[in-house]
């Protein structure tokens, strides 16, 4: 069935062109087409998964060839893995859903650009699952550029509005100085293997693993006269340059809360689903690469739990419920990071299943709430919803529930297995995991008080403002997508409940067994486990997993039950200027935005406008200058013509008797 | 002879249009442009020439005939095309005629000697891309210069004078130095022609013997030097860049595209020809120095670019910029970092020629150029601003767009090279472009296209006329089909490259 | 056509058909001296005038002169050559006459004396013919001064004109200076060979010990050729002759006489002062030549630069084109120095056309009197478009540039002073022809780019001379035609220049 | 006995130098053209000298020569010494120095 691997990212293509070309002319705008396109991508996504499971794995390096180069030729590949399987479910899933959900969200609200709007979203999709089955990193380098473009135009939907403009700006902007970084990884790998396939025998993660594993040196070169362990290293880190720009790590987090501008639809499909979810993925995808270097990793998960302590504490003050949701996000793939860098890749890619459930599901459900209150995101103009939006607030629910990480839903099997992975490498030779694991381990807390803080304040108590005395209403277009990820949210977490398999000692972590795939290949879990303990030195303490997840259940409690006694009351206090100092500290964000804003307009602009007064004057000045001279040489030169015939006879003489006396001297005549 | 007959055509073309009336002079000059553009498909379908034209290659429609005999050594008309050649031949088609049809809104008195110089033009690059005898090739060199001093003089903008008679001198002195360097050069070879063929294959076998007054190393690194601050200029090289700004900002749209679009890859292409083939070993010695000036072509490029005001200025510092990638991957003397230089030039030239087009259809419509003008024209003229969009990812270098290969096959060729020390290092460098880039270009559409519409200069702002549009069009699919597929063009570059003495065809490496 | 048949004197032809047509003229001036019939009197002067050209051209095309052709012809035992070298300039004396002589037709409407100007125009023709085939500093200097005397007349042909008469006594006074000085060079050249035939001055001059009288002679006899061909420091003449004289008498003087000049200058330096012996002996006149060369061209090109009134920068460019010139000279000690010597032809060829056409075109200017001066040339090209264009060609082709004849002859005189070793000669020349395209440039600007003032734009050009126009055309058709027709003048050039060295 | 020949030459150097100096000192036109004659005589000196020196007639001729030249070229002066002085009023050569520069 493999042949229709195309089809999957060409259908959203596929829309894309309709919308972009009719779509004014199709009844809802083109709606239909994006929905029909992603519907399809769907289910031939399950199609593939089903194909997969039946123990076949596509790659096929060369669909497409780019460059026939015969020394280096470039090419096109689809890489169909359990990994990449499982995500595009994710992503075609998410992106279905999120069209449909456009329904009620765009169309009804006599939105103009709507064909723009279903175009952009098909582009959306079509970059993002080529991305997610691209079978090199070149390609997946591309279409990551892609996805980049793609939020860029949806941030900047509304773009008659200033401050859309200028997030969307600033998202390219500041992921494209990651990508700079990644670039020069990818060119890097390029030059350094001959090749930048994902897998197979002949990709570079394998490549590499023999030159440092097995010691064949021979099979890449280093540059700059790095030994092979150092170069792999510096190579995975500007990978990683990339990463930490689309999954909004620290420090290049600071475009993600400002991508609220975009419409909330975008926000779900951008953080559950595609943009963010690249980031990560990525590592995912060649962790055989990362899982040679132990420098790398302990960064990766270093800065995994540094940005989810970060963020879940500026989350806990924003007002705004998309913006809570955002610095959730940022959190939330810090977990991430820190479940892949802490050696736990089944961890990981667990969180990053459940997240882009719970997250899409509450970010839709935000969506929702906006609808009822007529556009109004201030969560201190809420209150009370509970009643009046039955759907939207017992779904929502379940995804805060899910997000905080509270038993059984999604987020705490993953959440804590991330944890547990991190502690147990951390109490084996790790000791520095030990540092990013406490940081989770507080973010843990944070996640679960901001998270329902925001619940409270929207659903619960007395409502603040006429609209949320009277909602406006939701249609079947809004409510259907909220229930199916209000389903998946709460048990999508069963299929590896590490814990539970343990205890009961049964064979029930249905994911990680998905992952390690039907035979060992070099992409399967069993081998990175392996690596990072072989290659990477990463050695377990044996402990087991009940207290760890006990602490972090208890942590996240706490905080969710702080937040009920701060705002679950009929009239909730801010209670934020408790805080003193912090509050500032933590409503300018660090002033993160501040120093960045200051390197581009502080720093490099005056640069850039001294440099061009340098050109203007000294390099522009020297042209003119030296026509100048010449020219007032010239005007001077001229006067020798006095116009006196007798002046003329003296200088004509002179210069005979002048030349006479040279030439003479010069043949020696006297 | 089908180069003779596009070049003939496009010659009498020019002299036709030159007499038409101002009426329908436009109309005219472009069914006329239509013809080289149709021959230039032609000979591109019929292409079947392999190898580098200077060493030895199979050359496509050769053609050679005696001229003028000088004492002993004689100058030849010659002409032929090989990979490397036939791409600029069909990019200087395809700009001219795309150049035309934008002309016809701008272009609104004296259109007929309009037309006219632009044809002239267009048979003098022609002439450039497919001459292999020095003389008849410098001829043509020369002969671009003056149908851009008038069109820049003439039709140009509030300092066009000054604008025209810098960029005429300026480049003039640059070719006076590379024309002695190079004669030079040819007079200390144990050959009587100037045929360049000839020529760089006697330098490649070492037969040069040096004069009384130096030795040979002193001669070849003084040509290389004359001919290298000679084309610098034309491509431009900072500090050699500084004619340009102004050029671009005076002239009128069309030949601002043809500037960028054609006129400066006259000097990469003259580079490679001259310094990087002929002198190969010349150019592998001080490859540090020229990386140099590649990298800082670059940076300060796109760091001038950053402090514009005119969104014409931005685009032609821009140029400066991405002019740089081509150097550094010319130095790099690997088949992908020559090459892509290559390919850079085709690409630059569609991605230049797309901006400086969409921004001469704004200018129409708003009489501005300035960012601090207008705001929100997205909301006015959606098209036209999404084709702009396009482009500025295109020269961001957005994946599956010519700007984003060429830079790749630059930055990967660049990295690998063999001959530049601390090639990675440069390589590295220089990529940093592409987020400055990305940053000025961002700001700009920012502030012009998007927010509320505001317009300071009172004009009625509405869509633009189809045959304003359809060009930039055009243009797009260009460099959208040249990213996804490049070896449209790339095959055939990377054929004649890999000829090209001291460049490493395979990237080496332990596999 | 075999020209066996004819007399070897007949080589003289050329010369002699000029001659006869000045005095047919003078004829008709005796017997009617205020004729004023001017198609008539144009008639006859052009008749001759192409006649001889035609009979040059007949001449270079059958071999006459060509060593491998028809041999050299010597007369009057060695007093007069006929050889490719003078066949060659002769060309250029009577095309450039020819125009001269169709544009006076309209030029001197309503002027007195017209006779006697085509007379003098012929005279100064077979004074320039003359010196072209002299192989004696007799002939040489009697044809010198045929041709100075005509000449001043003709710069003063405007009597009533205080520039012209100005411009004719400076003319004079230097050239009456310039020929004491060559006159006394020649005495002492005399003094020590005893001999005035070139070929024997340069046997004569062997193992002499006067080299001090003999460099002396060689430098007086460079000044004064120096003074034709308007070279510093001897070229105080030339803007105010070029500048106040009749326009196309300073495009003839400017074309032809420099040519004349030049002509001498290479057989005299090549026949009479062979490099290699003269070196030997101590007389380095090439370092004279060579600076005389740069100090040429960058003065007339630096002077030119700034100057308001067209004319007059034109002057000063016609200065530095002969500093390009003598870089033919200038570079002969260096190896295949034909190419080089040869290649100042070839630009004395071109610049014939070039410069003729371009005082024809002021001189068509003055006939509409629009003015002098840059301003008053603004927007002419929508008001004359083909003079104007004309005039572009002119202008582009003396700054050398493409596609016209004026890149061929310049490029290549640089490539032969880089062959023959002298690159800096050639890049002090890249220089110059630099700053030249600035001021060439000014006129094209002030033609196609700049707006006419109102009072410029009122000058109404009522009537299209037919015969300026004609003569324009046809220098700007040739002008252009040279560069892909230039083989056969770079055959020409480079075997006559060949057959001039030793 | 004639003297010997340098004497010729020194005596037509100083002629000729006397010439020189005559034309960078006087300003009247006349004067201005004798002296150019005293220049030329200068050079007949040294012909005739030099013809008998050498025993050749060249020399001789070649005065004669000059000697006609002269006199056409006196004859031209004149001719526009008097149109000077019809433009001019005067013939001081340094009048007539409207064209300069």
């Amino acid at each position: 069935m493999f042949e229709y691997a195309p089809a999957v990212a060409l259908l959203p293509f596929v829309s894309f062109l309709i919308a972009l070309s009719v779509g004014s002319y199709m009844p809802k705008k083109g709606a239909f087409a994006g929905i029909a396109a992603t519907g399809g991508s769907l289910l031939l996504s399950v199609w593939a998964f089903v194909t997969v499971s039946g123990g076949e794995v596509y790659n096929e390096p060369d669909l497409f060839t780019w460059v026939a180069a015969e020394e280096l030729s470039l090419s096109f590949g689809i890489l169909i893995d359990p990994l990449s399987a499982m995500m595009l479910i994710i992503v075609s899933l998410v992106a279905f859903l999120v069209h449909v959900f456009s329904l009620g969200y765009m169309n009804d609200e006599g939105e103009t650009g709507l064909p723009r709007y279903y175009a952009e979203l098909g582009l959306f999709t079509f970059s993002m699952l080529a991305f997610v089955y691209a079978s090199n990193l070149l390609m997946a380098f591309m279409f990551f550029e892609l996805v980049g473009l793609c939020s860029y135009l949806l941030i900047g939907f509304w773009f008659r509005t200033e401050s859309a403009a200028s997030a969307a700006k600033k998202a390219f902007l500041v992921t494209r100085f990651g990508d700079y970084f990644f670039l020069i990884g990818v060119i890097g790998v390029i030059a350094t293997f001959g090749t930048a396939q994902f897998a197979g025998q002949e990709s570079f993660p394998v490549l590499a693993e023999h030159a440092l594993v097995d010691g064949e040196t021979e099979a890449m070169t280093t540059f700059l006269g790095l030994g092979e362990q150092a170069w792999v290293t510096l190579l995975g880190m500007l990978v990683l340059g990339g990463v930490i720009g689309k999954s909004a790590q620290y420090p290049l987090h600071t475009w993600l809360p400002d991508a609220m501008e975009g419409p909330t639809t975008v926000s779900a499909l951008i953080h559950a689903a595609t943009m963010v979810a690249a980031g990560v993925y990525l590592v995912a995808r060649m962790y055989g690469f990362y899982a040679l270097s132990p420098t790398v990793l302990t960064f990766i998960a270093f800065v995994g739990g540094f940005t989810a302590l970060f963020a879940a504490t500026m989350g806990v003050i924003k007002d705004d419920i998309k913006r809570v949701l955002a610095y959730s996000t940022i959190s939330q793939y810090g977990y991430m990071m820190l479940g892949l860098g802490a050696g736990g890749f089944v961890a990981g890619s667990f969180h990053l299943m459940n997240h882009a459930f719970f997250k899409a599901l509450l970010f839709l459900g935000s969506g929702s709430v906006i609808v009822l209150m007529h556009h109004e995101q201030d969560m201190w103009e809420m209150g009370g919803l509970k009643d009046k939006a039955p759907a939207t607030y017992y779904t929502f629910l379940a995804g805060s529930l899910a997000l905080a990480g509270i038993i059984p839903f999604s987020g705490f099997w993953s959440k804590d297995e991330i944890l547990f992975e991190a502690l147990h490498y951390g109490l084996g030779n790790q000791p520095l995991l030990l540092g990013a694991y406490a940081m989770g381990l507080v973010a843990v807390f944070f996640t679960g008080f901001y998270t329902f803080r925001m619940v409270f304040l929207t659903f619960h108590g007395d409502p603040r403002s006429d609209t949320a005395r009277d909602p406006h209403p939701v249609g079947w277009s809004v409510k259907v997508p909220l229930v199916v990820l209000g389903l998946l949210a709460t048990f999508i977490g069963f299929v590896n409940m590490v814990p539970v398999a343990d205890l009961l000692n049964m064979d029930i972590e249905f994911l990680h067994q998905w992952l390690d795939g039907p035979e060992e290949t070099v992409t399967s879990v069993h081998h990175y486990e392996e690596l990072v303990h072989d290659a990477a030195g990463f050695e377990a303490a044996d402990i087991g997993p009940y207290l760890p997840g006990a602490l972090s259940l208890g942590l996240a409690l706490a905080g969710a039950g702080l937040a009920h006694m701060l705002y679950n009351v009929p009239d909730p206090e801010p209670h934020t200027e408790k805080l003193g100092n912090i509050r500032t500290l933590l409503k300018r964000n660090y002033y993160q935005d501040e120093y960045q804003v200051w390197i581009a307009e502080g720093l490099t602009l005056p640069v850039a406008r001294a440099a061009n007064k340098f050109d203007r004057t000294v390099v522009d000045g020297a042209v003119n200058g030296i026509s100048r001279v010449s020219l007032d040489s010239g005007s001077r030169l001229k006067q020798v013509q006095t116009g006196v015939v007798t002046n003329y006879a003296a200088l004509l003489t002179f210069g005979l008797v002048a030349l006479l006396v040279v030439v003479g001297l010069y043949g020696g005549w006297f | 002879m089908l180069i003779e007959t596009l070049i003939a055509v496009t010659f009498v073309g020019s002299l036709v249009t030159f007499a038409a009336p101002n009426r329908w002079a436009g109309e005219l000059a472009f069914g006329i442009s239509a013809l080289p553009f149709v021959g230039g498909l032609v000979m591109y379908s019929q292409f079947d020439g392999s190898g580098n034209a200077l060493m030895g290659g199979e050359l496509a429609f050769e053609q050679s005939a005696e001229w003028i005999t000088l004492g002993a050594y004689s100058l030849n008309w010659h002409t032929g095309l090989d990979g490397i050649s036939m791409p600029l031949v069909v990019l200087t088609t395809v700009l001219t005629t795309l150049a035309i049809a934008s002309a016809w809104t701008p272009i609104d008195e004296r259109q007929s000697q309009f037309y006219g110089l632009v044809l002239f033009m267009e048979a003098g690059l022609l002439g450039v891309f497919a001459a292999l005898d020095f003389f008849v090739w410098f001829v043509f060199w020369e002969a671009v210069l003056v149908p851009l001093y008038l069109l820049i003089g003439i039709w140009g903008g509030p300092r066009r004078k000054y604008a025209a008679i810098k960029v005429f001198v300026y480049t003039n002195v640059a070719s006076l130095a590379m024309f002695i360097g190079f004669v030079a050069l040819v007079f200390n070879l144990p050959i009587e022609t100037f045929d360049l063929p000839t020529v760089a294959q006697a330098l490649a076998n070492d037969r040069l013997q040096a004069p009384g007054w130096t030795s040979v190393s002193a001669l070849k690194t003084g040509a290389f030097v004359a001919m290298f601050a000679g084309f610098a200029v034309k491509v431009p090289v900072v500090p050699f860049h500084t004619w340009l700004p102004d050029a671009h900002v005076e002239a009128p749209t069309p030949v601002s595209v043809l500037l960028a679009g054609v006129l400066l890859k006259m000097g990469t292409y003259a580079l490679l020809r001259f310094n990087f083939t002929m002198l190969a070993d010349v150019a592998t010695q001080y490859a540090e120095v020229i990386a140099v000036f590649a990298v800082v072509s670059v940076i300060y490029g796109a760091l001038l670019a950053l402090a514009q005001q005119d969104l014409k200025r931005i685009v032609a510092y821009s140029s400066v910029s991405s002019m740089g990638y081509v150097i550094l991957g010319l130095v790099a003397y690997t088949t992908y970092g020559v090459g892509g230089a290559t390919f850079q030039m085709i690409s630059h030239g569609l991605i230049s020629g797309l901006m400086f087009m969409a921004v001469g259809v704004i200018y129409n419509t708003t009489h501005t150029r300035m960012v601090t003008d207008m705001s929100g024209l997205a909301d006015r003229m959606p098209v036209t601003v999404g084709i702009l969009i396009g482009g500025a990812f295109g020269y961001m270098g957005l994946p599956l767009m010519s700007g984003f290969a060429a830079e790749f096959f630059v930055f990967l060729g660049a990295f690998r090279s063999g001959t530049l020390s601390g090639a990675p290092v440069f390589t590295a460098v220089a990529m940093f472009g592409i987020v400055i880039v990305a940053g000025y270009l961002l700001f700009a559409m920012q502030r012009t296209l998007f927010g509320p519409f505001r317009l300071d200069t009172d004009y009625e702002v509405g869509p633009a006329p189809l045959h304003d549009v359809a060009p930039l069009f055009a243009l797009l699919l260009l460099v959208i089909a040249l990213g996804v597929a490049p070896d449209l063009f790339f095959d055939m570059i990377r054929d004649a490259v890999n000829q090209m003495p001291l460049v490493e065809a395979d990237l080496g490496g332990g596999y | 056509m075999a020209l066996y048949e004819l007399p070897e004197w007949a080589g003289l032809a050329p010369a002699v058909i000029l001659a006869a047509t000045s005095l047919v003229l003078l004829l008709v001036d005796s017997i009617d001296p205020d004729s004023s019939n001017r198609p008539a009197l144009a008639g006859t002067a052009t008749t001759g005038a192409l006649l001889s050209l035609a009979v040059t051209g007949w001449f270079l095309v059958a071999g006459v002169g060509d060593p491998d052709g028809r041999g050299v012809i010597s007369l009057f035992g060695g007093q007069l050559v006929v050889d490719q070298t003078s066949l060659l300039f002769t060309f250029i004396f009577a095309s450039v006459t020819t125009m001269v002589t169709v544009a006076s037709y309209d030029y001197l409407r309503g002027h007195a004396y017209q006779a006697e100007y085509y007379s003098l125009i012929m005279l100064a023709a077979t004074g320039m013919a003359t010196m072209a085939s002299s192989a004696s500093l007799a002939t040489v200097f009697v044809s010198f001064e045929l041709l100075s005397l005509s000449s001043y007349a003709l710069v003063a042909y405007l009597k009533d004109n205080r520039g012209s008469v100005e411009a004719g006594l400076k003319y004079f006074l230097i050239g009456a200076l310039s020929s004491a000085v060559l006159v006394y060079g020649i005495s002492l050249v005399y003094a020590v060979t005893g001999s005035l035939r070139l070929a024997a001055v340069a046997e004569a001059a062997a193992g002499t010990e006067l080299v001090g009288v003999l460099g002396l002679g060689v430098l007086m006899v460079l000044g004064g050729f120096a003074f034709k061909t308007a070279s510093v420091p001897f070229h105080f003449w030339a803007p105010e002759a070029y500048e106040g004289a009749p326009a196309p008498i300073s495009g003839f003087l400017s074309s032809a006489s420099k040519a004349a000049g030049f002509v001498v200058a290479f057989r005299v330096f090549t026949v009479a002062f062979p490099v290699e012996q003269f070196l030997d002996l101590g007389v380095d006149w090439v370092f004279a030549v060579q600076i005389l060369a740069v100090v040429t061209m960058t003065l007339g090109n630096f002077a030119a630069a700034t100057q308001n009134e067209v004319k007059r920068m034109l002057a000063y460019s016609s200065v530095g084109h002969a500093g390009y010139a003598l870089i033919g000279l200038a570079a002969i000690s260096g190896p295949n120095s034909d190419l080089v010597l040869g290649a100042g032809m070839m630009h004395l060829l071109v610049y014939g056309f070039m410069n003729t056409g371009a005082f024809l075109f002021i001189a068509l200017a003055e006939y509409w009197d629009v003015g002098r001066t840059f301003e008053d040339y603004y927007g002419l090209a929508s008001r004359a478009p083909v003079a104007s264009l004309a005039m572009t060609v002119f202008m582009l082709s003396l700054a050398g540039l493409p596609p016209f004849g004026g890149f061929a002859s310049k490029y290549i005189l640089f490539m032969g002073a880089v062959n023959a070793g002298f690159w800096w000669l050639a890049a002090v020349g890249a220089v110059n022809s630099a700053l030249s395209l600035y001021y060439y440039s000014r006129v094209v600007k002030a033609l196609w780019i700049e707006e006419p003032s109102d009072d410029v734009a009122k000058v109404g050009i009522t009537e299209q001379p037919i015969g300026i126009y004609a003569a324009i055309v046809f220098a700007a058709v040739v002008t252009v035609a040279l560069l892909p027709a230039f083989g056969p003048v770079t055959e020409t050039a480079v075997s006559a220049a060949g057959a001039l060295l030793p | 006995m004639a003297p010997p020949v340098e004497y010729y030459l020194l005596l037509s150097a100083a002629v000729f130098c006397i010439g020189l100096f005559g034309i960078l000192t006087r300003r009247n036109a006349l004067m201005f053209l004798m002296s150019v004659e005293l220049m030329l005589n200068a050079a007949n000196i040294n012909f005739i000298a030099f013809s008998f020196q050498h025993g050749n007639l060249t020399g001789q001729v070649f005065s004669l020569f000059t000697m006609a030249l002269a006199a056409a070229e006196v004859a031209v002066g004149i001719g526009i010494i008097l149109v000077l002085y019809r433009n001019f009023q005067d013939v001081d050569v340094t009048k007539a120095a409207t064209m300069r520069w």
